[in-house]
């Protein structure tokens, strides 16, 4: 699906991938996180666990939220602090915190035993946000993070982001709009890297 | 050569070119052969009178049921395990072909069972097992139909095979149980071991000409197959090639 | 492991209980289809107490096949199967623990309401036992059968009946030892443990191809 | 009306015979139901042959029921129904149609498939010819009824089982009648026309009031 | 669920709805869609076909595209085109074009007789939003418009909206991004009026 990309992130800084509508972004996101299987090329991560894939090592935010209505927000916090698989890096010192103290953060600590389904669009993707400050691991994979989002929360996003950032994590995000992070680098997907090699399979 | 070689799907439809007319010529050849041994060679048998020449279409059909699935199972390992390009496409293409001997074995055996047995059906082990494995071949189809992507069919049509592959001989095992159980009704004795050569030649030319049947079928699926697929490539290139276009388009004002 | 599994086998047997009462829909269902079948096959209580084993079994093979569409598919919709592939945990074992609570949500009430059915049914009270004690060996395999149906299908949005149709003949050996055990303890001659012996050992067979199947389909439906 | 209930009827129809359709699906259950059930009962062609009638409509009854959970479901989860509902076409009509064009696409198979899978029931000519009538009169109401159920659990994630489990008994008395008729035909004293004039009747009533009911239930499962 | 909402809009001008995450525009579109009943209140829309209810004037333009993938291109466009009953007012002189020129104006003509799965994100949106533009009815109900779409198809989209405005129509739209519209007039959604009162049914 793709040609010739290549990048290089330091810890510490955020790529930015931007493009036009059906390019691929989210493509490249799922790649990276281990969910649509690599076609050719390499990924490698500098000082990660050896025994263990490049996609354990991070964490996937995309457009679904992974919350289920019928639990309450404590039990699904809980639930994916306890299945998902901590992992470290030497580079990386960000801490793991409490559910009920990550969903302080977010601000939505007062819906803590209310059943996720009476969350409004926003609160479930702050909810849904706050599954990446429970387990600690050095990578980021966001999908259009700001989507669904009103001013103020997207601020504060961008903040966590950026504590994210300086902890020694790496974000690797998609976008459509601009987001204030700290450190970024941009890799800008063009047409004739992917639209007309949609399906370069071994058919054509 | 190895078989990787024709993993390019454009050396393989070559192949196909070349081969196919020979192996049609073959096969026609052979079913004249057949055709012409088991009506006119073969001697009637003295209880069942001509009936008996059912045989030379239903045994050679049941055989080449079952030789289908193993060519399925055996391209849903090419699928899983060496991941061979083709794979896929030859077990799709071998699922109606193995559908069709199936149902003829089916069929066959009822009309031959009618003046035998006095009815159409009876549930023997063996003919139950025919039909469980033609309701495996149905289902297979239907999910291959169901599942847009041909990629992502394949894989999970692949598993299904070879989770079935390994169900069979259980499921052989325990329709026999059932059957012994309930005493059986059969009375398919009819063969057993040992045939008069009179039989046997015009059996064996009838199987070698379904064999061969089958693999100008399946050559014939797998080329459409291919061409389907780079269809579908082009038309999907099609649908994301004009984007970069609409982009110029959409600078004019809308009207 | 221990921490992680029971976290998620207690979240699915959660899911199962709070969402619509997914246990009581497959326990109606099959006091459906058994009661439908003596409106079809007519009140003859001689027949349908000869034929009360097998009703029961393939009621509850049809409830248990039927109740499995959702089994992955909850989790695909919402995105949680991308996550559970990425958390670093054995997929199979993920499999293994989600049909267990999957079976002890729905599978068990079958059981435990089929000696009430087997009333309606004119069974006798060894027949009862004998039905009871082979569901309760035999659904475990339905079941981890059933999840490879259910993961074969989980990007379909039309999981139920082609599942079934996938999945009816793998199942069909448990239905026959399933029976033929229960028949055996009724009449007999025929002797109980040598097919009860046998649906067990299809039930760990069950155990080991079904979650290693329907990983490897889970592991490809989700590019 | 014409012109608009023509594209709904055509478009419905498409969507299930192309791919990712769910045509063959009814069938292929029909013949699993069928197959299945010997291997419980035994394989006893007399036995069979006595409850072969049943046996037929009790498949024809599943798969009809579970084969209608994406009636509604598949145009509710994409927004289609929000649409519809504003189209501004009236509601009962729209959902005579699309249940026509599903009996069409699932129910007609299922009637066509019926004499060949009388075969391996051995029931005799006359008794595959009036299984086969009466289905033909009897499975649009099936279908009609189960509209209702279909639309009410649109809301609801988990259709399939708790549909069936609604309808069943709104459907017992379609059973009922249609294998009488059938056993009718087959034993001579019972006279064949009175349970088959009913089981029309009963279409024809399903006709009012499933799309009547299904209509009302739609609107309220937009909100 | 609202309280003291009123407006009044007159025919060529767009009324924008804003207002933070789960403050309800969602619900009021739909609302005035007629797929949530209203709770009190009149909702009237002068001028209109007298046999018609309200909705029945207006287009819903939603999250959900209610495209059917497994139809061409055409195929869905011309099924809503005839499904979808025409609405003319007085005021409104909005044309109706046909399936092939709508597709056309919206750049996605070439792929009129592809399956509709084959499309991008972006290009199933922009045929949902050519079945607005096949049959004529005079108020265009828009949740999110812009959602998903790259910038070169937002510019797109609002011209069409505009030529919408410019020939009489209606818009009401909700959005948390700033919209060029021509005449405008805006709504914005406070807590007060909703967000205290999600709840607010027979029992509070
Ligand atoms: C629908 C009914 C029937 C089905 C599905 C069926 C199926 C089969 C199958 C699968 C085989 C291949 C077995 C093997 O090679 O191991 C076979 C062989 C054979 N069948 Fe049938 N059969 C049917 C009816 C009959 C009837 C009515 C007769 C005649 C009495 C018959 C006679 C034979 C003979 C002579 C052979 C070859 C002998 C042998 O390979 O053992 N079959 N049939
Ligand atoms: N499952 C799939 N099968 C086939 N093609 C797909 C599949 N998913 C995506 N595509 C194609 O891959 C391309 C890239 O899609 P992707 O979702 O990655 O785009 P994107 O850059 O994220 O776009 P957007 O800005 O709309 O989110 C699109 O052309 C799309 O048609
Ligand atoms: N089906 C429902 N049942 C109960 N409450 C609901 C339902 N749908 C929405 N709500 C509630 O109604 C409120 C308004 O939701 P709505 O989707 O209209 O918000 P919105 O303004 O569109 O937000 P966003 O900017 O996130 O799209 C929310 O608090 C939500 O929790
Ligand atoms: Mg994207
Ligand atoms: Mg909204």
């Amino acid at each position: 699906m793709f040609q010739d990309i290549s990048f290089h992130l330091e810890s510490g800084s955020a790529l930015v991938v931007t493009g036009a509508n059906g390019i691929g972004k989210s493509s490249l996101l799922r790649t990276l996180a281990g969910l649509v299987p690599l076609a050719g090329g390499t990924l490698r991560l500098d000082g990660g666990e050896e025994d263990r894939a490049t996609f354990e090592h991070a964490h996937y935010f995309g457009h679904q939220n992974a919350v289920k209505p019928s639990l309450s927000v404590l039990e699904n916090l809980e639930f994916w602090m306890s299945f998902t698989n901590a992992v470290q890096t030497p580079d990386y010192e960000g801490a793991e915190i409490l559910p009920r103290q990550a969903l302080d953060t977010l601000g939505i600590a007062h819906t803590c035993d209310l059943p996720a389904g009476f969350l409004s669009a926003g609160q479930t993707r702050r909810l849904a946000m706050a599954r990446l400050l429970v387990t600690a691991r050095p990578v980021w994979l966001m999908d259009e993070p700001t989507s669904a989002l009103d001013t103020a929360s997207e601020k504060q996003l961008l903040g966590l982001m950026n504590a994210h950032l300086a902890s020694g994590g790496m974000i690797i995000t998609a976008t459509h709009t601009d987001l204030a992070l700290t450190s970024t680098q941009t890799l800008n997907l063009q047409a004739s890297d992917a639209a007309t090699q949609t399906i370069g399979d071994a058919f054509s | 050569m190895s078989i990787w070689d024709y993993a390019n799907p454009t050396r393989f439809l070559r192949l196909v070119q070349v081969v196919l007319p020979w192996l049609t010529g073959l096969c026609v050849i052979a079913f004249a052969a057949g055709l012409y041994m088991s009506f006119f060679v073969a001697p009637e048998d003295y209880q069942q009178g001509d009936t008996v020449r059912i045989m030379y279409i239903h045994v050679p059909a049941a055989w080449l049921a079952m030789m289908c699935y193993s060519i399925m199972a055996l391209s849903s390992l090419g699928t899983l395990v060496w991941k061979h390009p083709l794979a896929d496409v030859s077990a799709k293409c071998a699922a109606p072909i193995g559908a069709a001997f199936t149902f003829m074995a089916l069929v066959t055996g009822s009309l031959w069972g009618k003046p035998m047995w006095g009815t159409y059906w009876v549930w023997d082990a063996r003919l139950t097992s025919v039909l469980v494995l033609l309701i495996m071949y149905l289902g297979l189809m239907t999910l291959w139909r169901t599942m847009e992507d041909p990629i992502r069919a394949g894989k999970a049509a692949a598993i299904l095979t070879l989770v079935g592959a390994l169900n069979l001989p259980i499921i052989k095992f325990s329709v026999d149980w059932w059957n012994t159980l309930h005493q059986p009704a059969s009375v398919m004795r009819a063969g057993g071991p040992t045939i008069h050569p009179d039989i046997l030649w015009p059996l064996l030319v009838m199987a070698i000409a379904f064999t061969l049947l089958f693999f100008v079928l399946h050559l014939m699926a797998m080329r459409n197959e291919i061409l389907r697929r780079r269809v579908r490539s082009l038309r999907l290139r099609a649908a994301g090639a004009a984007q970069p276009g609409t982009v110029a388009n959409a600078t004019q004002p809308a009207e | 492991m221990s921490s992680w599994a029971l976290t998620l086998f207690k979240r699915d047997l959660r899911l199962s209980v709070r969402v619509g009462g997914s246990a009581m829909v497959g326990v109606l269902f099959f006091l459906a289809v058994v009661t439908v079948i003596p409106f079809g096959v007519g009140p003859d209580l001689n027949l349908l107490s000869r034929i009360g084993p097998a009703i029961l079994w393939i009621g509850a093979l049809l409830a248990t096949l039927l109740g499995l569409d959702r089994l992955f598919q909850a989790d695909r919709d919402d995105g949680t199967l991308d996550l559970m592939l990425m958390a670093g945990r054995p997929l199979e074992l993920v499999v293994l623990i989600k049909c267990l609570a999957h079976w002890v949500a729905t599978g068990l009430p079958l059981v435990i309401a089929a000696p009430m059915l087997a009333i309606f049914l004119n069974l006798e009270p060894a027949a009862m036992g004998a039905v009871t004690v082979t569901l309760l060996a035999g659904t475990p395999a339905l079941t981890l059968i059933g999840a490879i149906g259910a993961s074969l299908t989980v990007s379909l949005r039309r999981g139920g009946l082609l599942l079934a149709v996938l999945v009816v003949p793998l199942a069909i050996p448990v239905l026959i030892f399933g029976v033929s055990a229960a028949d055996a303890a009724i009449h007999d001659p025929v002797p109980f443990l040598t097919p009860f012996l046998i649906l067990c050992a299809l039930s760990l067979i069950a155990a080991v191809i079904g979650p290693v199947a329907s990983a490897a389909a889970l592991r490809f439906a989700a590019d």
